[in-house]
């Protein structure tokens, strides 16, 4: 039931409400509203349980074990949570003089510092807010140094054609256009020679990630490098995968020039439903002239400030109003710095670990893999192809049956390149246990579409809801509440 | 610390399985010439009380002030229930509802979430938030330069003075795509006859906001409606807060503004140094298809059960890739989430006497300033709950001494250039009882006698 | 699944525990632990996970209608927990000098005066830690007045039939034996014939609730007070109902003596599943010096204070190692603050508006009133011994019912004078349109006992588990889990 | 501000169903000679914006110190964890579960936690909390009475010092059901011989807290078999937290304690000036129907899945009335929630580690006061993590001078006596690094000076 069915007209949360002595306002009527919007009038309790009882309806990370490739959805500590939503940091306007703000910035300064530990880049700047601003962000850097080269022919991005969505688009956004480059089915490697084909004086860079969206380390990553930068193009990281190589290897010694990170994944800040994440850029010597702004700079004092412009000429400029997603930032800090150095390396060993142990134990199961070959980074890739066939069954129904277990699905049919693929990430924060209990519901499932598949079309039957229209609901596009 | 559960057992029998004798195995595929061994830049990891330890030390170096600064960012009274509901591990922990059935809790919520925000604009449709006001802005120009069929003109003329910063974001997201920007600089009103005088060429949209940045209240009308006979489309920019008061962009003129957006943050999020705040956008139904961001659409399941799943998917970057609305993925789910029980708690009475206290609590400032010797209030009417006023020496200076006296006076206007240095944008909101106003006033005297 | 369950052993939630340098310890080895105890070794993700998960399977005022007759679970308001939990409350050492306590005093202090103007009684100790706790102190009261006035022979407390059962326990607890005295069955007011005929010289006090635990009000109270008053005993108020009366009649102007309050009942203290709550006792003049201490004062200068035996020398002592559950009492400060003399009066008037309603409402329905002559308190009666009697279905069956319905089941069989009842409390938080629902879901459940009497009997079928052997309980006594 | 969702219509339909004109009928049966109208006495409501202003008012009343206070309250690192979760709404609005199958997440957090303390106390079986730790301690008293059936006696040997404030609560409680207690001074050991001359008659139980009031450690073997040996039942009194360092009292002597008892708090809960807290019970199997409070057992429902419900009701007062073990009903839930919560995270080893690092951190102060001159560590060994130490003038005064230097510097035990005007006890727990103990002394040297 919608909130604004339970709506009662003169209904409201009466300790909400600011208490007026009248209602005259000094404004020309003619600027006034003469309707009513339609937000709920509901009281206090019927609105807490209206919400309390929505979000029962969802999976979480707190309820649910969440294999999302791509996503790394570990465990989202309480205590980051908890310290960052102290007053000293809530109760701040962004427009208070750096002075007031000293905590915060410090936060923000240690952060940046570990971001660079971490990737092996010289600069950084976190206000993109999510990934894909990231992306933007260092997309337009390279255009930046280009521009600024008087190199305007340079009017290509290659992307991989195993990329994530956002790193088109982007490329798109900073007024390039894509160019496709193949992946080898076999090893998932990028082509070499289908890249030499591409790179040309119009190359201004190339957007990898590395380990790809495939679940495998990029082994030529170097040759890649050498030849981009060869061609006079840059080489953008798309740090999704951060999660895979920390304390391992640096994107930075890899040969990148610029990458985003997103600690919504890597640093384990809660996803929120969909938000908010962070975004921060980093880059290399060659471009951190061109950062956005602000960035956070210690003084020979010791006083944090923040500096736009006037400090960084060449910058980008700003994408967001104030600092990007502050909070989301202070969170970050805190997770990296309750991890340390060691930490974070371990998290990545045994992230690796556990994608490993899960594409191991799946494989033995029966499952056929998209790159047998090869070592898992933090997350795989199966196919269910063989069983499509057989069986008639998709990697959705595969997905919709896990559900009713009380697993979220993996991501499916993403990266596109593999056909009725999953792609399986467990994170390092769950337990040998937790992942044999995936393996059983797996083959519990294969199970069911030996015996059962069209029951198994049939899923989720446990949930709030079983399976749910989407032609239809982009077609009536019904899309607001109405009487 | 890395919150791991594993145990050398765990990690044994795992090793095992796979086949390997040790995890440095796990990444033999990774040229040795670029590996390393660990972090030895990071101290090592603390364990959460050391943690608790650490962050009260760093945030005492964080004063909170009492606040009279607005210029983008609002305080307002925050009910309790908001952030409890939102922090429930459903919410906080959830990802974007890809796997509609088990994500039905945040897909009503945005459904919720579209329904109040497109009433609230006088829109018929509004998508599930964009990062922030500004980049909502940028998206909304990008979005309506692609909507408007009716010219190729990727002109964009901002109607009245609007915030810095959102211009300098505007700029950085859009200027890759040709769009040109032209900026008129209107009277106070926002009178169509300055900018008619201005706008020659044809021209995509026109930005139009509301108040504008200085706090003043625009003729939303006559532009609008001078907007639509240039065929231009007009794109509101909007304060949530005070369309609790104020006409809905979707009644302004003869046919209402073509896309709304603005910055969320006053609906229910804390200020917190400046984010996760959320930027929001609604339009007429006609130019839904280039709307960028996550839409939710209602719809049945098997058993013809009501649910709600994204749609419009084909216009997003993971199936559409490079020709997508906007590259825009993870947008700010909690903060709109938050945005809706905090509307829910407010209802349509609550949200309009917030703008009304708020507004009465700055024309009762004015009304404290009219006393304060060599402090002229620049704008005294026209205002909704912002306003400008000229102090006798730098902005600056001043509200420096008034911050040393706890007191966040203001904006300081001096961005806008040097004929503004002695001026602050000044905001009261209903967080403020008498006695705060009267602090304001206290504090600002005393700073000016001692500048 | 248990918690022990998911042990695994060597597992931790690593970020909890002290970091040791070594771990050796000062103390005679004779005294250390040999064994290693039951607690598990999850990590933190798997404990978040584990208690979230629990947690769902509650009901709860969050989530559900909870009508449950005699305990107002009415809404907890969210602001009280939040602005209770500040850290200015919760680190305080409850042995830190009054100076640096001054504000959790003040709140104790003004909720003593809070107390005091609703219950017309002139002095009050908060310290109580629950109604049963309050209600010990008040019996206790009684004895120390008669006892210090060398009154031996009072060894009787005298309690009607209908009593909650905490009274005749605590009068015992108190050492005196219990007198029942009978309730008239058509009005539920006490039989006056029958209380002359227990009072006597032997009476050291009565225990009432007014309005009772019937749901009506109890209108020959005077004369009562008068009765047991002449016979030289004292009077007890059991304030478990104060929902129904505030700003209405005050137990002190009915001639109670003394009295507990439930501030988790009245006042919206969350009753955290089981606790914690608070029942500080009133008491008037005749009384106050026998308060359990300490009590809170402010002294001339403003200064607030715990005062304990020093200035109290006729206490009955102290009933808890500090002072009672005070972050309790702070939540109910707030509550009281918020709502105001007016807002209790209305919450008072609107929680009887909703329980005349509903009852007038089941009545047209069809079921049959306890006591249909009556106007309800904040609660009513109905029985299903008509229905018992026809279909054989039970008040447990209907109680079991409402709960697959998602609403909360009324106190059932309590009390225990009237067959198959259920003791039914809206509370005034709860919307003329949730009640409806309740007659609905009552008409459907009624309309279940015609067309299928026997399904009715299975309920619940939609909770976590169906209905529970609770004789198999108390018979395998299995109270702790063991491998 | 009631909370209340009536609007006027609402209310004028209801009154008209129910057949009365105004809501003051409703209330027609109350004798108009003792009716009121309304609560005169106290101020309106206000709403949450205004109360948030003003608890911060009051609540800046409140002095957060460094902590070096124990005497039965302990401050230790909590975990977020542990208060989001019992924060959670089914967790905290809930009732006593009574409805079984509409609580199973209480009642298994109570059967987890019987499982934890009762393993943690070397018990069988452990009730779901009592009221606090002195109230537990009362409750254990009558319930020994009841349950030793070899002896009539009531009397209890209390063997060691205890809180002087559970000595005063537990004669509250006990004293109207004929107990007699016995307090029997022995030294700091708690040897069995100072018992065996003092407590020459029969007796009931015989109380042995470990650690003792004074945080020194006692010879709890001897003393449990000879109090074995006389018929008398073994109470121990205990902090759950030492638990994972020490001997449980199941073990001690040849057939361990009865009955344990405690308060609870430092299990997770807030110092927060003194409560909510909880006291926790466990004891052998053959007592249990002696038990006072609430106990969850393992059942199965109609379809033989595992379930947990209430049991052994009959010995609770809505069951028993006058005849129940005990008058408590609601108890202290949500805190054993808390604590459930709290020993998960820390696992034995956890719990264990909190032990020795509050032990240790003691052992470390005592180090450090011993440079202190005028200073004399009355205990300096055979403490766990609190102890005595004696100061040149009166503890009050130093202590005062301590607090306004920042730190609670410990607990006045002239609440023993005058010869104890000049002793301190000292508590500190894992929470305190060397900075703090540094300071602890510093703080200490200077209020000496000063005094
Ligand atoms: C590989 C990859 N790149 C980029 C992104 C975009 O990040 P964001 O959603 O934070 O914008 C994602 C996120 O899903 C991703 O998986
Ligand atoms: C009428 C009545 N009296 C006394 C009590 C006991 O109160 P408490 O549970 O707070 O001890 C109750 C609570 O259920 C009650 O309903």
């Amino acid at each position: 039931m919608l909130i604004f069915e339970k709506s009662v007209q003169g209904r409201a949360a009466q300790a909400q409400s600011p208490h007026l002595q009248k209602d005259a306002v000094r404004i020309d009527s003619s600027l006034l509203r003469q309707t009513k919007p339609c937000l709920p009038e509901v009281s206090e309790l019927e609105t807490v349980r209206h919400f309390t009882n929505l979000s029962r309806k969802n999976f979480s990370i707190d309820t649910n074990f969440y294999p999302l490739g791509s996503c790394t959805m570990k465990y989202n500590p309480r205590a980051a949570h908890q310290f960052a939503s102290d007053e000293k940091f809530l109760n701040q306007h962004p427009y208070i003089d750096d002075d007031y703000k000293q905590g915060t910035l410090q936060c923000l300064y240690e952060l940046q510092h570990t971001i660079k530990s971490v990737t092996g880049m010289t600069a950084v700047s976190l206000t993109p807010m999510a990934g894909a601003q990231g992306e933007f962000a260092g997309v337009a850097m390279i255009r930046a140094y280009h521009d600024e080269r008087g190199d305007k022919q340079r009017e290509e991005i290659i992307v991989p054609d195993a990329a994530h969505g956002t790193n088109p688009a982007t490329a798109f956004m900073c007024g390039y256009k894509v160019r496709e480059v193949a992946t080898l089915s076999d090893s998932g490697d990028v082509d070499l020679t289908a890249l030499k084909a591409v790179l040309s004086e119009k190359t201004a860079g190339i957007m990898l990630t590395n380990p790809s969206t495939l679940g495998v380390f990029e082994r030529k990553i170097k040759e890649i490098a050498d030849l981009t930068h060869e061609a006079g193009g840059l080489l953008y990281y798309d740090g999704a995968n951060l999660n895979a190589i920390m304390g391992k290897v640096r994107p930075g010694d890899m040969g990148f020039d610029v990458m985003h990170l997103n600690l919504h994944k890597t640093f384990a800040t809660p996803h929120g439903g969909g938000g908010p994440g962070a975004g921060p850029v980093a880059a290399n010597s060659k471009l951190a002239k061109y950062l956005p702004v602000p960035v956070v700079q210690k003084t020979a004092t010791g006083r944090y400030i923040l500096v736009d412009e006037t400090h960084y000429p060449h910058s980008i400029g700003k994408l967001s109003t104030f600092f990007g997603n502050t909070g989301v930032l202070i969170r970050a800090y805190i997770y990296a710095k309750m991890l340390g150095g060691n930490g974070l390396t371990q998290a990545s060993t045994l992230a690796t670990l556990n994608a490993n142990y899960l594409m191991t134990a799946l494989h033995k199961a029966g499952f056929t893999l998209a790159y047998p070959q090869r070592r898992a980074s933090h997350e795989f890739i199966i196919t269910l192809e063989p069983e499509h066939k057989i069986y008639g069954i998709t990697a959705l129904d595969v997905a919709k049956c896990l559900l009713d277990r009380g697993i979220h699905a993996p991501t499916m049919y993403f990266p596109l390149l593999v056909a009725e693929c999953l792609l399986i990430e467990p994170t390092e924060t769950e337990s040998k246990q937790q992942l044999d209990e995936f393996v059983d519901a797996m083959i519990a499932i294969r199970q069911m579409m030996i015996e059962n598949a069209e029951q198994l079309k049939q899923a989720p039957q446990k949930l709030p809801v079983t399976r749910l229209d989407e032609v239809k609901a982009a077609k009536t596009l019904d899309l607001v509440w109405s009487e | 610390m890395s919150f791991t559960p594993h145990t050398p057992e765990d990690i044994a029998l795992m090793l095992n399985s796979i086949g390997i004798d040790s995890v440095e195995q796990l990444f033999d595929e990774i040229p040795s010439a670029i590996r390393i061994e660990g972090l030895p830049d990071l101290a090592d990891g603390i364990n959460e009380m050391a943690m608790g330890r650490e962050i009260k030390k760093i945030s005492a170096g964080n004063k909170n002030l009492l606040n009279f600064i607005g210029a983008g960012a609002y305080q307002h009274h925050i009910p309790s229930a908001v952030w409890q509901l939102a922090g429930r591990g459903e919410l906080l922990t959830a990802y974007t509802p890809y796997q509609a059935e088990a994500s039905q809790g945040s897909l009503q919520i945005i459904f919720e979430f579209q329904t109040m925000i497109a009433s609230l604009c006088g829109m018929d449709v509004a998508n599930a938030s964009m990062y922030d006001g500004a980049s909502a802005l940028a998206e909304s120009i990008l979005m309506a330069v692609r909507a408007n069929k009716k010219t190729t003109s990727k002109k964009i003329v901002i109607a009245d003075s609007i915030h810095p910063c959102y211009l300098n974001v505007m700029n950085s997201i859009t200027r890759y795509q040709g769009i040109e920007i032209q900026c008129v600089e209107t009277d106070r009103y926002n009178d169509v006859n300055t900018l008619k005088s201005a706008a020659h060429e044809s021209f995509a949209a026109v930005v139009l906001p509301q108040p504008n940045f200085l706090g003043q209240l625009t003729r939303v009308d006559a532009i609008t409606d001078w907007a639509h006979q240039h065929h231009a489309l007009v794109i509101g920019l909007v304060n949530p807060v005070t369309l609790g008061l104020l006409k809905e962009p979707g009644s302004w003129g003869a046919r209402g503004a073509d896309i709304v957006c603005g910055e969320g943050q006053p609906l229910g999020v804390p200020l917190a140094g400046g984010g996760p705040y959320f930027g929001f956008m609604a339009c007429k139904k006609q130019f839904i298809r280039q709307m960028p961001g996550r839409i939710v659409g209602k719809t049945t399941d098997t058993n013809g059960k009501t649910g709600y799943c994204l749609t419009l998917q084909a216009r997003e970057q993971h199936i559409r890739r490079s020709k997508a609305t906007s590259n825009i993925c993870t947008n700010q789910g909690l903060l709109m989430t938050v945005a809706t029980i905090y509307m829910s708690l407010l209802g349509p009475q609550g949200l309009k006497n917030v703008a009304i206290k708020s507004h009465q609590n700055t024309a009762r400032l004015i009304e404290l300033l009219n006393t304060v010797k060599q402090v002229h209030c620049v704008y005294a009417d026209n205002f909704c709950h912002e306003m400008v006023i000229q102090v006798p020496s730098s902005a600056k200076s001043v509200l420096k001494k008034m911050a040393d006296r706890g007191v966040a006076g203001g904006y300081d206007l001096a961005t806008l250039g040097q004929a503004w240095a002695d001026k602050l944008l000044v905001c009261s909101t209903e967080v403020h009882n008498e006695n705060d106003l009267q602090q304001f006033i206290t504090v600002l005297k005393t700073a000016i006698e001692d500048v």
